[in-house]
């Protein structure tokens, strides 16, 4: 056994640093310290950034435009994005639809869909829930009957993240109605420029917009676009859930926000000093601290574990649990901290993200501070989605635990 | 002892029941926040018309001879229905501060003016480092001028006059000001719960006239915002028990896994513990209301008390009811994240749970103190 | 509604605090200051004097030897005992058995067993618990079969409280072996002094004695110790399980923790200061105070509340869910005030209580902090005994909420 | 990094499971409760002889080349069994002490002594007043005589030495004492978990040895306790793994309402949070291992986040393991209970949560600082 990272991957993490720091428009810097979705634009830019550097997609096999980085270097990598605040990637089709192309497409697929990816000119969509399915995808009824050389899609999905921006959408269809539930389902990649696409948003309770319904009406749909086998799509998409394991945790999000936390903290006055040095709220960030390392020494574990370790498999199951948890209470500590503006909403001052365009604002001035109270509020789906905490409960509880 | 309506206080809440299922569905509400104020002048009126205003007000000082729990009464059902006007604000916090003043010609006539609904009187009392404290005031009174920032007032946005407290080397002092005078800028904002509040900067503003002279404010404060506390633990009462409903109507007919969700036991149980925590926030809400005919000490450890249970089940319930929803839950369409939104405002108004342990920590009360003969009750 | 306590019903509070002060002996008093269970002796004395006053049992009706308070009432005197901490008397003869003799006992049961519980000389224990059947009573084994006038008792009860004391024991037993599984049990009275009764100790993780189990090798006992019909043992469980609403909550015992919380961190140095003072733990007092607030108005509200008021049955379910967490939490909070010492075995200085004679202790002076390890190990089973959390919160579930 | 037991910590590994399976039944284990001392002879020189009295030593240092990992491994082997000899204050705490002070004839031949078995010695730091907090002495040095007070130290009373720290004006320094000199007073009590510790009372004691001089003291003992600090968290995490299955083997086969307890869900998701505690503490305390070669203020910040997340996971999992189990968990005769009682124990010992958060609190540092050229490890 031996826990110190090596130094040759400290000195990684310190080029991957520089890279971003020299690298990462001002612009773009001091937006990303607003809570808020990254920008369509921002992403564009900084995947172009990244990719003449070839670290658009580094978790992808190298052949495909990806980098031969060992688990921890992708996670140093993702790590020190995090704590630059760069732009939230088009983690859909990086994350998900990537590795599944790289395994399960054809290589005209692949030459088709992935250098658009790594250039950021083309923005993927996940189409897996349903109205109705939730956490029970098996039961999903999206159907996709063969005409000839097209398929003909009907159906509806629902809370798809980014669909306003999708240009393209990877989803979970019915190719075939009398098969058992999770035998009949393909995994298609539709144009969302199709005719018989329509979309709305929904807007959640933080006023802002990422969540879409996606109504598919009579859609066609090359039959060259379905990925795989037919009748597979179940097993690509268990594929690419325990593809990335430690992505869930989300830990380098949640450790730039305690970090966020502190640095409202610092500045928030409380009475005749500041909120840091009020012990009560010290220990609320202190304890929220102290299991965030848990956390991150829990990825830890799973990057090193090989994939087949019964005991890595354990320590993966808890990481979306425990990592939403502290997700949400990361913001809501953020939240607290700017005590009577945490409780009121701030637009984006660039103008995106509103539902009700009054123009009203306490009128935050702190970059850390913008978008604090949507991020709170937005958090709340952290234990729902990818999962709820009751599935995963029972998830370890069957699969690790035996019972 | 005595915790059952009387026969006027059910038909108060019935009253209020019929104007919320009436003027305050969901669709309703919805555009009212559209609107863009929080604030429907016919919902004024109504309030005014049905004595809401005057409700929790002695007979004497110009109400209608109810107390705390004419209020709680209505803000029970106001947060049931997540009513948006700046009800609390002002008919609790502001009459109630007035309320607290000796008789005079002008206290009586803005109580009067509110009660009739004619005017909108706001206390801006509380400041961005005071975090909720009551008793931490740094804008400053001098020379008939004041000079200070005043955060979150909700309802500021709709005053005609605002009740401000400011120091002076003699103590706190509460002044009338009208919030168009000189020397005041004010920025109107909205609260994640769709309520309108400002946050004021007062730059040797004038006043109109002294309510409460130095050192006589801090009793007189205090008075309103015990009413406020209450009030609020009342809306919270309401607005936990109406989402919890919600939630148990949800899961009893949402289907997942061939069953419907009421079927798993872990839902059942955590639904069990929102439903305690709602009780445990009504019981200690009945003990608040009873300290307010005690003495400071112990009416400051009973509201603190009453705020840290409230602070804490209302985000608990409220995150859960939103939980057990699932996805639904999180849409701006969908009525249950509006009452979680509401919950965490009310989680933190007055402040949050930890500022109410400090209070209490501050006290050192054991259980079986003495009930004194009431040296300084909080009200008259 | 009126939520001031009239001023009648201070001054009955007076004159019970008043009686105590006068008439609890100085050894008993400070006895009652230690965590450990009451002595036999200590009970029996303070029964006598009590009985002398007509206090021994004010929840039975005026003409079996109670009162005719009301149940506001009832509850002060209770908490005036806890607040002198005068010993804890014997519950099951006075809350359990003593109700079910005055509504379903025949005048000869009454006439020979209530006075002697009245006047502490019978010490009774509750036979329900067996080994296996835990919280599902229903399932019971021990049988009871008719052989002329008198019924032949074979079987085993476990979890006895308090049976090393006991003289008599009401015990739930088959009588009808053929009846559906509620329907074949009776409640009878047993002798402990009867030939073939064992008892063994079980001694707890406070490495205290107060659970028992009890064999039964045909015991003998007259057919005239069954109480009311046979077969209607369940019912009259049920009725003496429901009839003290507000008991479970032990919320007097509760307040009364607390204030020794706050006694022993007053006392407690931390660094150059006391514990009291120290944010963090005064924080966590402070919430444990206002949780026992809030318990202590729900038993209010149930006092207030009509037998069949569902408000009221809501708010009694409660009691004994949160009134078990919050007693092993102040437990466990005056154990941490201890510091070191709250970690070790304290030993009854009286010489009860002890499992291993190995004369060890830290030796601490301050009656209120003797047995305080004890009973927050003791306190663990709060939430176990009498219907545990999670049996209480599907009652919750199922009979408040309709899941 | 690397995760993995190499093959010889596989066989230390192997080798602790087989003493204690043979030697630590539960029937043997409370036969040596019976005997009231809590060391068994025969145990401790089997230690020895087994090499684990200085397994986690390095050789130049007089022991077996192994570090915190080993040190590691026997605490959780020991955990899982519930050792009852002081292994920890001696073979971690007072060797690691010794360790960490500059090479001496006094110091090898003690730690060569304690590594052989030949003698027990336990370092008599911590005080009632500080709380487990390492840096609060009040115990004074001085004209070569010690005064004061410590606390609970573990196996102090099978002690032939102690390493005693007390203050001087230059600060705090180490003393080698023997505890059957003059001027001592000790108390001997049994911990709830069957561990036997000394309060210690100091009236001008004559000392044996200066091991750190005033001011020299500090490090030193930080890094003695920081291996203490690992060492119980190892520990914890063996009990917690222990009482998980021991719980999960119970609740699968017995019975209530006519299925096994495994059946309810609500159960299932107690017993995968208890899983997700003890995970969560084993991630931790890797990373307390990791922080033992950082410098001073990044170490004690690993130490002190890892001792806060295993105090409360302890409490947590043990408590739970009780209440899956019901009445059968409160008994004396049932394993599960003394799982408790010894994770209630490691909960409070060398401090509990509250203390470690507020040691984390007083640092405020980044997750992303960069670990600096190790200025000054807190291990040699």
């Amino acid at each position: 056994m031996d826990f110190e990272i090596a130094p040759e991957d400290q000195a990684f993490r310190a080029e991957v640093r520089a890279f971003i720091a020299a690298q990462l428009p001002p612009d773009i810097a001091r937006r990303g310290q607003h809570d808020y979705h990254s920008a369509r634009d921002d992403v564009r830019r900084w995947m172009r950034i990244l990719n003449t550097k070839g670290w658009s997609a580094p978790h992808w096999p190298a052949r495909f435009g990806g980098t031969d980085w060992s688990p921890l270097r992708k996670y140093i990598f993702q790590d020190e994005l995090r704590r630059a605040r760069a732009p939230v990637l088009d983690r859909c089709a990086l994350d998900l639809l990537g590795p599944v192309l790289c395994t399960f497409g054809s290589p005209e697929q692949q030459a088709r869909f992935l250098p658009p990816i790594l250039n950021g000119d083309a923005w993927w969509n996940q189409g897996f829930s349903e109205p109705g399915s939730g956490s029970d995808l098996a039961s999903l009824r999206t159907r996709a009957d063969l005409e000839g050389d097209h398929y003909i899609v009907n159906g509806q999905k629902i809370w798809t993240s980014e669909a306003h921006y999708g240009d393209w959408i990877f989803a979970l269809v019915r190719t075939d109605q009398t098969a058992k539930p999770q035998a009949g389902i393909s995994f298609l990649l539709i144009d969302m420029k199709s005719p018989g696409i329509v979309r709305r948003p929904i807007w959640s309770i933080d006023e802002g917009l990422s969540l879409n319904e996606i109504f598919f009406d009579n859609v066609r749909v090359p039959a060259e676009n379905l990925v795989g086998e037919p009748g597979q799509g179940w097993s690509y998409a268990k594929f690419l859930l325990t593809h990335e394991r430690t992505t869930s945790a989300v830990v380098s999000h949640t450790k730039r926000d305690v970090d966020q936390v502190r640095h409202l903290a610092a500045a928030a006055r409380s009475g005749s000093g500041v909120l840091l040095d009020d012990p009560a709220f010290a220990a609320k960030l202190a304890r929220l601290e102290a299991e965030v390392i848990a956390l991150e020494w829990s990825v830890m574990r799973v990057l090193h574990a090989a994939e087949n370790d019964a005991a890595g498999n354990a320590v993966a199951s808890l990481l979306k649990l425990r990592g939403s948890e502290l997700s949400e209470r990361a913001a809501l500590l953020a939240a607290e901290a700017l005590g009577d503006h945490g409780l009121a909403v701030m637009p984006d001052p660039e103008g995106n993200h509103i539902l009700h365009h009054d123009g009203l604002s306490p009128g935050l001035t702190d970059d850390e501070a913008i978008g604090v109270s949507a991020k709170a509020m937005f958090r709340r789906a952290t234990t729902i989605y990818g999962g709820a905490s009751e599935i995963q409960r029972t998830l370890i509880a069957k699969s690790i635990l035996g019972l | 002892m005595d915790f059952n309506l009387t026969s006027e206080q059910e038909a108060l809440a019935d009253s209020v029941a019929r104007f919320t299922a009436r003027d305050y569905t969901f669709e309703a509400r919805n555009r009212l926040i559209g609107e863009g104020t929080g604030l429907d002048k016919r919902h004024w009126q109504a309030f005014a018309d049905l004595g809401w205003l005057g409700a929790g007000l002695a007979e004497d000082a110009g109400g209608y001879g109810g107390g705390p729990v004419e209020n709680m009464i209505i803000m029970e059902g106001f947060g049931r229905a997540l009513v948006l006007e700046p009800f609390l604000p002002v008919a609790l916090v502001a009459v109630q501060t007035l309320a607290a003043l000796p008789p005079s010609t002008l206290r009586d006539m803005l109580i009067a003016e509110i009660v009739a609904g004619d005017a909108i009187v706001a206390v801006a009392h509380g400041e961005i480092a005071a975090r909720g404290a009551p008793d931490y005031v740094e804008t400053v009174y001098e020379g008939s001028r004041i000079t200070g920032a005043k955060s979150m007032v909700i309802g500021g946005h709709a005053a005609s006059r605002l009740i401000v407290s400011a120091r002076s080397p003699e103590g706190l002092g509460l002044y009338l000001v009208d919030p168009a005078a000189s020397g005041i800028s004010t920025r109107h904002y909205r609260l994640l719960d769709n309520q309108h509040a400002v946050d004021l900067a007062f730059e040797n503003a004038p006043v109109l006239e002294t309510l409460a002279r130095p050192g006589e404010g801090e009793a007189v404060i205090a008075a309103g915002l015990a009413h406020g506390l209450v009030g609020v633990s009342a809306e919270a009462v309401g607005a936990m028990d109406a989402a919890i409903r919600m939630t148990r109507d949800y899961i009893t007919t949402r289907r997942q896994f061939g069953t419907t969700l009421s079927t798993f036991q872990t839902l059942q149980h955590r639904m069990a513990d929102m439903l305690v925590e709602m009780e445990l926030s009504r019981s200690i809400l009945y003990q608040g209301i009873a300290s307010l005919g005690q003495s400071g000490v112990q009416c400051t450890r009973a509201l603190a008390a009453m705020k840290a249970i409230v602070s804490s089940a209302a985000l608990f319930v409220g995150r859960n009811a939103v939980q057990l929803h699932g996805g639904i839950g999180m849409t701006e369409e969908y009525a249950i994240g509006h009452y979680y939104r509401r919950l965490f405002v009310i989680s933190g108004q007055f402040g949050g749970e930890s500022l109410h342990l400090k209070t209490m920590a501050g006290l050192s009360q054991s259980f079986w103190t003495e009930p004194t003969s009431r040296p300084s009750p909080i009200m008259a």
